[in-house]
């Protein structure tokens, strides 16, 4: 805690939270607790949103037109940049600086640059996901794959995915998240691995036309035109897979848990395949705590819950609830769980190579992502060419750019 | 058959004629009011059955017994020979005019009066034409275009008898049905009906209040009295004879004067002299009730075989040419009917033949006697 | 009679306020509650307004030049269109056949009612859940059984089924309400008038022609309106199960409305949207209305 | 009872049987899956696997008493101000004519086609200015009339005889008597119809709900049945349905009670 | 005043009796029907005024109107001397037995009778005392909780009856009130009604169709015809000298001979002899209908002043004691009250006083003669 103990009570701050994800809020519940409040003098109301980070994301909206931000708020780190350009986010370095107790260096590195603009820090991350690959050993074995040998490259994806069909294990190879997964996340994870990239160095425009992403599309392209692979929204892949339907998804690392619980067969997790002759990197997901509020006892009230969330005990209780399928800021924390993340496919490299997901600029970021995803859905289901499709949606951005 | 109705409209009752009959009908409410209680009535095939009654009899329940809209609790009912106990109200081959109406409301005139018709199936044109006529007999032919609650109650009334009427049902059940007619129009639609029951023959069952609807169209009079019955016969005979005090108190409102017998006196209370009766019942009952017609009590003192007695007179009515007076015997009032003017509060001398008498015991039955 | 004596208070003859004085709770609430904020989203339709950065310009009708012509709003408004074409027919025929035959059984009627009422009530996002998984491709109900006679497949993956998809939730959704509303109406069919027919020789149907449809008019007008309306915005049930998609083939008006205005942050053009689709919904009420509403409502006004 | 009835009623408990089916798959989903063990719910249970952990799962995360609580105030709060409002309302446009008629109507028929979602930023920045987020007011504010119940009141008392009307106006009835005296008794299964909705809605209603609530204490039933999704981590199925099971349990509750309104107790053929 | 009765009933008016008047009323309906037409009226304070007329006249809407139900297209109305014409209908002090009864379908028959009370706020236990006194005179103390639907026709008819009384209104407007009632209730009925009426002199106004009941209660009548006045007078004034041929035949049914006057005597179309006339009206008018009532014609040649002529009798009905014999003079018919039975299709020959007849101009205007 800090020496100076506020005079006049404790002070109250807002954080707005995506409260139907359990995953993300209970730990904060948890941390943020009556000791906490005794010991800081700040206590911490949490703002129900009533849903998921989308809802966080419209409430901040409606909370914007109305001149009543909360004080803070966590949110998915994909939308850290929405903010930061939208001037809305407050900086936590002089918070950090001024907090002699806090060591910064104590935090995983990688982590520490999602929230990072323009040499500042906006946001700092409660948890960090990636993606790894489940895949159901029982359609494997029946395809005569063998299991301990998951597929590496998008090559052997493919040919493991086609066989899963072919012997007629399972009515499909491979589900894939596209049409609703935030950000596009799946998709820059394959596109970075090979080398590419959404946008331009500056990240200032979108480059659709990528060779990464256009080789990706047409893999998944190959694919869906027999059947291989379907189910491109979150609830359709996740139950087609429980049921046994599907051999092999891309899933959140932070959803391990809810595949032990809900699948009734054996499965394993490996590292996602990648493009052929690329190199795995991992754009990471998870949630984000950024503040809104500029008036400095709430400052340094938010930047004591903050602390304490990213802190030895959040980290620890983060980890706890997800079962290590996270990492946390607390570098200490994650090691502890290191065997855990092990397992998760998550290699010591890899960790550093922790990268944040790009964002469009501007408020239309998320219209672009959608305009690509129907791009490249329209390539998957109605056979459209995918240059083409990429090419449009390209055009379709640029104007939607600030 | 109507003893009084002597015409040509008197016509053989077509073949197809149906009887309606009721046995030991039995009708009690969910709460438990028993508004029809052991009625056994049969009705003349082709011939008008008058229900008569005071309010809350029973009257509208047995039209709708018969009808089959309410489930009798016990009893059965035919209908041409048929028991229909069971048998659904629309296919009893039963119209019926209902007290209120029960017109369709969004339909106009000519929709109502159409409707039983398009029911039957009957074509387009034969329908306009029977409609027309049956509008025309009921006098409503300008008004076709109105719906029901453009028209008077008068007129609603009539769109109900055509509706029922346009059907040519074997049964026609008929509740009240001209009770919102002026006199003129009612006896004017009367002899319509009547022309009309004639020549269809349908059975017909009739309530009505007034006395010379009951007297003029019965084949059958039924007198009801809280939900059974208490005479059954011709009209005339009903008129003549009633049976007890209730139906001739009921039927032209006799005065009835309740006392003791006291050797070939009847001892009124309240008045000092008792009335001599001039004819003594058979039997040797000693309380008695005699009836009489306001219309049967004559001013003055009459012959010496007639009653006579001295009444107070209280109020008089006027009733068109002539005036109802009410008057007192001791206690009891009384009613006569005379031409003239007569004072109020003073003494009049009224008599009545031997002939118009009537004697009833203890507990209303008549006693054979004087009227008979 | 002599307890009649006491006479009443004299009434005053004079004026009391107009009986369209009680309009005035309610449409005081109907001003500040919709009208109000609807006339600021007509007003936010002419700006250009970045919520985030607070910024507002005015644009004029650039808005409406921007989104009118575009392929998503045309898309919108057709899908839109289709799915009040797809649900309300159906509700309203379904609803009243099974209002009629609640109505018409002597025993057991609670037990209807209640059956067909839960959907009314069940919270729609568990519902989803489960139509998400009769609607499963090949092993779901759906496709086990009407799938296989029509020869369709995995309507929710399908850019021609899923808003047929969407709109069989809607009707499910949807009947509940309009059987309640039929039971209530049908408790104002006149019972006399019933009995009139039946001595009319009526069969059932004609009875129910004649008699009970009439009857049932403003209900009707009532239920038909309010189903169209809840077609025309649809947005709930687009949004748990298919969330306007694939690629469009499910966005309705009043999605595309909020996916712009809310997700996308472009009020501007969500209020043209919104404009758009209350100008849609009035115009439809309207033609309901002098097409059928009055004859309807007629009919059954006593 | 004759048998030509006694088919016809076989055949229509048949049909409402047929279609009740259809009705109920997706709810009876909901109470099977809500007993599931979640390893099983995809892959199927038999009797012998039932259990208990999804409800104990969705009691031990919930408050359900407190949201049962907060739910129930502001349901009744906005039935009875819809009521008070819209009865009015209803019968003033079905029996009176006056100036500005078919304004009122209109006005009335605008009113009932605006989505909630339209209006929600608006009356959100109203809310907040006047500093009355987070409380049962906000929750209830957008309901505290209803153009739809205006509506549906109105339709129902075209239905009733004029006559009626006629008479307790000679009885010296006020308007506002009218209302109550007159029209409420005789509308009884349209107040129950529209109390179904209203409740029901407000019940339901998650949308206004996240957007003005902030504390978990105020928190509403539906809270609880989206508290099982992750955007990530995927949904917890059997809390889900057992959640959503809880939340509709009063609502039926409350539907068998209201159910006896629907039974008819008014005979109008009193009157023409 | 109505000057048949004069008894102790007929107390003085008490002084708050309130005057109702409408002048120059019209009524045009939405449709184009006018059912009222420059109606002019004024009613004795304290009175009663009974208004008849035919089927669909405008009775009803005269009575919507001046209880306020009804606007008037054109016109005005005041009561107790105070423009009324643009008062709330509650407000005008005014109660009405509805035609249609209109009761309150989902309150018991207590509770629609309390209900005006309660409007007016008077206390339970008061209420309570009232309600049960008019439930009493009207005979219905016994069906108090049961609700419209579980009531018969009169008696639902009695529960309107009481809903009106119960207020002790200053105005009271009555259609049709007693017309489901049997004849015995309804003298009863009329006879507490009218002692009531006069004890609190509430201003009436009255439609009925029974004659009896218009001839004893008008302090005043008034005939309608299609939305006009055709003549507005004492009862005893109206029965006796009829102002138009169409009162003459409506009030008692007179029979109408039209002709024309040749030399003395009256040709009737299709009658091969004239009548010839006693007594000749003033003015020497051509086209002429002699009116003369069905009880003023009396059987047999008759005396030398009297006018005699022969009928066929056509068909006969029973009234009670007497008979009513229809019959044709020439293309007319007539109707003859009779005591004894007469055989139909035969000859009868019948005579009337020359004070019994009635003479009517071309236009249906009384002519000054005979009867005056
Ligand atoms: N709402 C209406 N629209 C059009 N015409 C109407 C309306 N109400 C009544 N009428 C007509 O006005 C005339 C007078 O009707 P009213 O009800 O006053 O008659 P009434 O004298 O009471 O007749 P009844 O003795 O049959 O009750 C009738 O011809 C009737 O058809
Ligand atoms: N649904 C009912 N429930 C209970 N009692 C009823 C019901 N319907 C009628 N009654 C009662 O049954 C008795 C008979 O009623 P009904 O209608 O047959 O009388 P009515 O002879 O037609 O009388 P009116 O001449 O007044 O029309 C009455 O006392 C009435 O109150
Ligand atoms: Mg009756
Ligand atoms: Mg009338």
């Amino acid at each position: 805690g800090t020496d100076d103990t506020p005079a006049d009570g404790p002070v109250t701050v807002n954080v707005l939270i995506p409260d139907s994800s359990s995953n993300i809020v209970d730990p904060a519940y948890k941390v943020l607790n009556p000791e906490f409040t005794k010991r800081t003098g700040t206590s911490v109301t949490f703002v129900k949103s009533g849903g998921d980070y989308g809802a966080v994301e419209e409430r901040i909206l409606a909370a914007r037109i109305a001149g009543n931000l909360p004080d803070a708020a966590i949110i998915s780190s994909a939308s850290i940049r929405t903010y930061v350009d939208a001037k809305l986010a407050q900086p936590f370095d002089s918070l950090m600086k001024a907090d002699t107790s806090y060591d910064p260096t104590t935090a995983e590195p990688s982590l520490l640059k999602f929230g990072a603009r323009d040499g500042k820090t906006y946001a700092l991350p409660l948890t960090a996901s990636w993606v790894v690959m489940y895949y159901n050993t029982e359609i494997f074995k029946k395809a005569g794959l063998n299991p301990d040998d998951p597929p590496e490259t998008l090559t052997e994806l493919g040919a493991a995915a086609r066989k899963i069909v072919d012997s007629g294990a399972a009515k499909h190879g491979l589900a894939f998240r596209l049409s609703d997964d935030p950000n596009m996340w799946r998709l820059q994870n394959v596109v970075a691995s090979g080398g590419g990239s959404l946008m331009n160095d500056d990240e200032s425009e979108p480059t659709f036309d990528d060779p990464a992403l256009l080789g990706l599309v047409r893999f998944l392209a190959d694919l869906a035109k027999d059947g291989v692979i379907a189910h491109y929204d979150a609830e359709s892949m996740s139950e087609a897979y429980y049921r046994g339907d599907v051999g092999i998804v891309y899933d959140a690392s932070s959803g391990a848990r809810t595949h032990a619980k809900s699948a009734n067969f054996d499965y394993r997790i490996a590292p996602y395949p990648i493009p052929d002759g690329g190199r795995r990197i991992l754009s990471a997901g998870g949630a984000s705590i950024v503040m809104f509020t500029d008036d400095p006892v709430r400052q340094q009230a938010v930047w004591e819950a903050v602390r304490e969330l990213v802190g030895p005990a959040g980290g620890a209780a983060y980890l706890e609830e997800q079962g290590g399928g996270v990492l946390v800021l607390d570098a200490a924390a994650n090691k502890s769980k290191a065997k855990e993340h092990a397992e998760l496919a998550l290699k010591p490299e890899d960790v550093a190579d922790f990268a944040p997901m790009v964002q469009f600029p501007g408020r239309s970021a998320q219209e672009i992502w959608t305009i690509l995803g129907e791009q490249i859905l329209a390539v998957l289901q109605s056979g459209k060419d995918p240059a083409t499709a990429l090419a449009d949606a390209e055009a379709a951005a640029k104007p939607l750019l600030p | 058959m109507n003893p009084s109705v002597l015409t040509p409209l008197a016509l053989p009752k077509p073949p197809n004629a149906v009887d309606v009959s009721c046995h030991n009908l039995v009708k009690r409410f969910p709460d438990g009011t028993v508004a029809l209680d052991d009625v056994t009535i049969e009705c003349p095939p082709g011939g008008i059955t008058v229900l008569l009654g005071p309010s809350g009899c029973g009257k509208t329940t047995l039209l709708r017994c018969v009808a089959g809209l309410e489930t009798q609790t016990t009893g059965t009912m035919s209908i041409g020979g048929r028991d229909v106990s069971a048998v659904d109200a629309g296919l009893r081959g039963v119209a019926m005019v209902f007290q209120n109406h029960a017109l369709y409301p969004d339909k106009t005139a000519e929709g109502n009066l159409a409707f039983p018709l398009r029911m039957a199936g009957v074509p387009k044109r034969e329908r306009a034409r029977r409609v027309a006529a049956i509008a025309e007999l009921l006098q409503i032919d300008g008004l076709l275009k109105r719906r029901p609650g453009q028209l008077s109650g008068g007129q609603r009334q009539r769109v109900g008898i055509g509706r029922a009427l346009i059907r040519e049902p074997d049964v026609l059940l008929m509740d009240e049905p001209f009770s919102s007619l002026d006199a003129e129009l009612r006896v004017e639609m009367r002899a319509e009906f009547l022309a009309l029951q004639r020549r269809l023959g349908m059975t017909t069952l009739y309530v009505t209040h007034d006395q010379a609807e009951a007297l003029s169209l019965a084949d059958r009079m039924v007198v009801l009295r809280a939900g059974r019955i208490e005479q059954a016969t011709s009209a005339e005979e009903m008129f003549r004879r009633p049976a007890t005090s209730f139906v001739a108190g009921f039927l032209g409102g006799m005065n009835l004067l309740a006392g003791t017998l006291d050797d070939g006196t009847l001892r009124v209370p309240g008045h000092p002299h008792g009335l001599r009766l001039p004819a003594l019942p058979a039997n040797g009952s000693q309380n008695l009730t005699l009836g009489v017609r306001p219309e049967d009590l004559k001013p003055g003192p009459g012959g010496p075989d007639d009653l006579s007695f001295e009444i107070t007179t209280m109020l008089t009515e006027l009733l068109g040419r002539e005036r109802l007076v009410h008057g007192h015997l001791g206690d009891r009032r009384l009613k006569v009917r005379v031409h003239a003017d007569v004072p109020v509060g003073e003494r009049l001398t009224v008599h009545a033949a031997a002939a118009d008498l009537h004697l009833f015991d203890h507990d209303g039955a008549r006693l054979p006697g004087a009227g008979d | 009679m002599n307890s009649l004596h006491t006479r009443l208070p004299r009434p005053h003859i004079g004026l009391r306020p107009p009986p369209s004085a009680l309009l005035i709770p309610a449409y005081t609430l109907l001003f500040l509650l919709i009208v109000g904020p609807v006339l600021v989203v007509v007003t936010l339709s002419l700006f250009d307004y970045d919520p985030l950065l607070g910024a507002a310009g005015f644009v004029g009708m650039d808005n409406f030049a921007r989104v009118l012509p575009s392929d998503d709003f045309r898309t919108a408004l057709v899908n839109t269109a289709v799915y009040m074409l797809l649900t309300v027919p159906v509700t309203l025929t379904a609803s009243l056949l099974v209002a009629l035959g609640i109505h018409s059984v002597r025993f057991g009627a609670a037990l209807w009612r209640s059956v067909y009422f839960l959907p009314v009530a069940a919270t729609l996002a568990a519902m989803a859940v489960a139509w998400r998984w009769l609607f499963y491709a090949d092993s779901g109900l759906i496709d086990a059984t009407i799938g296989q006679v029509l020869g369709l497949r995995d309507w929710l993956h399908s850019t021609t089924l899923a808003l047929p998809a969407v709109s069989v939730v809607g009707t499910w959704e949807n009947m509940g309400f309009a059987i309640v509303m039929f039971l209530a109406g049908l408790s104002a069919v006149p019972p006399h008038v019933m009995e009139a027919a039946r001595l009319d020789g009526a069969g059932p149907w004609n009875r129910f022609w004649h008699v009970t449809w009439p009857a049932l008019g403003p209900a009707t007008v009532f239920t038909l309106i309010i189903c169209t309306r809840n077609a025309l915005k649809v947005f709930d049930q687009v949004q748990v199960m298919t969330k306007g998609g694939p690629i469009n083939s499910s966005t309705t008006l009043s999605y595309l409305l909020w996916e712009r205005g809310i997700r996308f942050l472009d009020i501007g053009g969500g209020s043209v949207i919104t404009l758009m689709l209350l100008a849609l919904i009035l115009g439809v009420t309207v033609i309901q209305l002098s097409a059928v509403g009055r004859r309807w409502e007629r009919a059954g006004t006593r | 009872m004759t048998a030509r009835t006694v088919t016809r009623e076989t055949l229509t408990h048949l049909a409402l049987a047929l279609g009740g089916v259809i009705i109920l798959a997706p709810f009876a989903i909901m109470v099977w899956t809500a007993f599931v063990p979640e390893r099983l719910i995809f892959t199927g249970a038999g009797p012998g696997d039932l259990t208990l952990e999804n409800f104990r799962i969705a009691l031990r995360e919930w408050d359900w008493l407190s949201a049962y609580r907060t739910s129930v105030v502001v349901a009744v709060i906005t039935f009875v101000a819809q009521l008070v409002t819209c009865l009015p309302a209803g019968y003033v446009l079905a029996r009176h004519r006056f100036r500005g008629h078919g304004v009122a109507t209109w006005v009335m028929l605008g009113c009932l086609i605006v989505p909630g979602q339209v209006i929600a930023i608006p009356t959100y920045v109203v809310i907040s200015r006047v500093g009355q987020l987070d409380t049962i007011l906000a929750l209830v504010w957008p309901s505290l009339t209803s153009a739809f119940g205006i509506f549906l009141f109105r339709q129902f008392i075209l239905t009733l005889p004029q006559s009626i009307f006629d008479a307790a106006r000679l009885d010296r009835v006020s308007e506002f008597g009218m209302v109550w005296r007159v029209v409420l008794p005789n509308v009884k299964p349209a107040i129950t119809a529209f109390g179904i909705f209203s409740v029901v809605s407000s019940w339901n209603d998650l949308f206004w709900a996240s957007v003005v609530l902030q504390s978990p204490d105020n928190a509403t039933v539906p809270f609880a049945v989206t508290r099982f999704t992750d955007p990530e981590a995927g949904i917890q199925y059997g809390a889900q349905m057992a959640a959503a099971s809880l939340a509709v349990l009063p609502l039926i509750i409350a539907f068998l009670v209201a159910q006896r309104q629907f039974i008819r107790g008014i005979n109008l053929s009193a009157t023409d």
